[in-house]
């Protein structure tokens, strides 16, 4: 081995540094149609990418969490009716992930809905892990009326 | 996003291609029940290329998992990635299922 | 030729209309380095492409006038101190492109420094085409001080 | 990003590969400052490979040209995009270079 000498590529100038996004927000409208679902999640996955979330909170909390609250605002807001709109405004930064889900529903009442489906009597229940997984992987889930009715759903940035 | 249905010996062997999730799952539900109505016992679902699985995925698993109980059969999975894993530890899932690492090893489980 | 039976796929689904974005904003920062005016350059065209604003707005109006601000804002505001930073503020609704691209700089006059360089006894000079370009394909082009000095500049939708 | 000399006869050929811009400009007017040294007076520069040009890349071509005059030369443009020729155009610059649709067409020109 060569010890002489500069190391190889050490005259070279460092990389530059990329410019680094502190804030990005979007707001979409969507068609009630759960073949949709797919692309919304995937542009704010790629959002909080850009803001170098950690891999898992985008692939996984975010991912799920988002999945979940679309299917219930197609499926039980809006009944699947086309006439009907999904809205989704997210807002990112540095330190925490917002999203809202806008459907044209009459709302629900969360304590009420969201039932333990991992308790023996539920466990062998089809449906209803949706709001208790929105729950598990955000750090805040909260429901309001405001145009239609919200879904807001916060996720701390935990490195 | 397909689901391919395969029979090794008398084992029913289902790959997941893509994802399963609310706009699929009916297709997987009526494939395995007629297999279940042709007799089949045995119900091994391979996720190793299973990108995702959303809630109402999970909940076709469970009522599947019931009715082929129900016919005196069984529903074992294999191949979940550390995400799906999660998915199922959380809804505590992962004790309802006998879920093997690899395809092999449940296939000779039964 | 069979005329009997319906048009081949005439019983297929129509194609789902995909989600459509009505707003997106972002902030980044950038270090006061040349090479990576690209970068944001193309994050922000690619916002104007979602909102579905005419590819030529983004490919050339948008793109030069950025370019040009954020030369300006890297060479004339930070002199390409390495300690000082470039932010940019984007927001894009389906109205109107507003860039804003912050220096820290001592700021300058508009009015003063945007000579027009098609003018016989400036076409030959080398410098001073960038401001010019700017107000020639945005409708707006301002400057204020606030935190630094700010460039602002508005594009309108033009179909 | 790069840039390609090459002679066609007594010509000397410029392809500008990628952008020209505030990042690279400097090495264009050397390289052809050069060429001007070692007495090359007919200069063609090829934007068909080209995908931008800034204003500070806009400059450079000006104060190019006016070298080149100087030295009893002269300095031609071929193959700009619509988006650059709007650029030579909004600049007025249109009018102070020959400029040819094809490569072939600037090189008959000279
Ligand atoms: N956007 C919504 N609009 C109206 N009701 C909702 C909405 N989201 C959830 N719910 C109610 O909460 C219940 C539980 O939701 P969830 O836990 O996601 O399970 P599932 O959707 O599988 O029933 C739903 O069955 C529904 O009654
Ligand atoms: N961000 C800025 N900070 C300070 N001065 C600026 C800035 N942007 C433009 N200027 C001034 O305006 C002048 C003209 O700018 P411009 O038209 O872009 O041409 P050029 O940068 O090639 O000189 C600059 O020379 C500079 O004096």
């Amino acid at each position: 081995m060569e010890s002489n000498g500069p190391m190889p590529g050490a005259d070279r100038h460092p990389p530059v540094p990329g410019p680094h996004q502190t804030r990005a927000a979007v707001e979409l409208e969507m068609p009630s149609d759960v073949r949709c679902i797919d692309a919304v999640v995937d542009l704010v996955m790629r959002q909080c990418q850009a803001l170098r979330y950690p891999p898992r909170a985008c692939a996984l909390n975010v991912r799920v969490a988002l999945t979940e609250a679309l299917s219930n605002a197609i499926l039980r807001g809006n009944d699947e009716n086309p006439e009907k709109r999904v809205c989704v405004r997210t807002e990112v930064t540095p330190e925490r992930l917002v999203v809202e889900v806008v459907d044209e529903g009459a709302g629900f009442d969360i304590c009420e809905c969201l039932v333990d489906p991992t308790r023996p009597e539920n466990i062998y229940r089809e449906e209803g892990r949706g709001l208790f997984l929105m729950a598990a992987l955000m750090d805040r889930v909260e429901r309001y009326t405001d145009h239609g009715n919200v879904v807001r759903m916060t996720l701390r940035r935990h490195d | 996003m397909s689901f391919t249905i395969e029979k090794q010996g008398d084992i029913v062997v289902v790959d997941v291609e893509g994802q399963l999730i609310v706009g699929n799952r009916q297709e997987l539900k009526q494939k395995v029940l007629d297999e279940l109505d042709r007799g089949g016992k045995k119900f091994l679902i391979d996720f190793s290329q299973t990108g995702y699985i959303d809630s109402s995925g999970l909940g076709v698993l469970v009522s599947l998992s019931k009715k082929i109980r129900e016919q005196g059969g069984e529903l074992r999975l294999a191949n979940l990635n550390d995400d799906l894993k999660t998915l199922f530890e959380l809804t505590k899932l992962d004790t309802l299922f006998q879920i093997a690492d690899t395809r092999d090893r449940a296939l000779e489980s039964f």
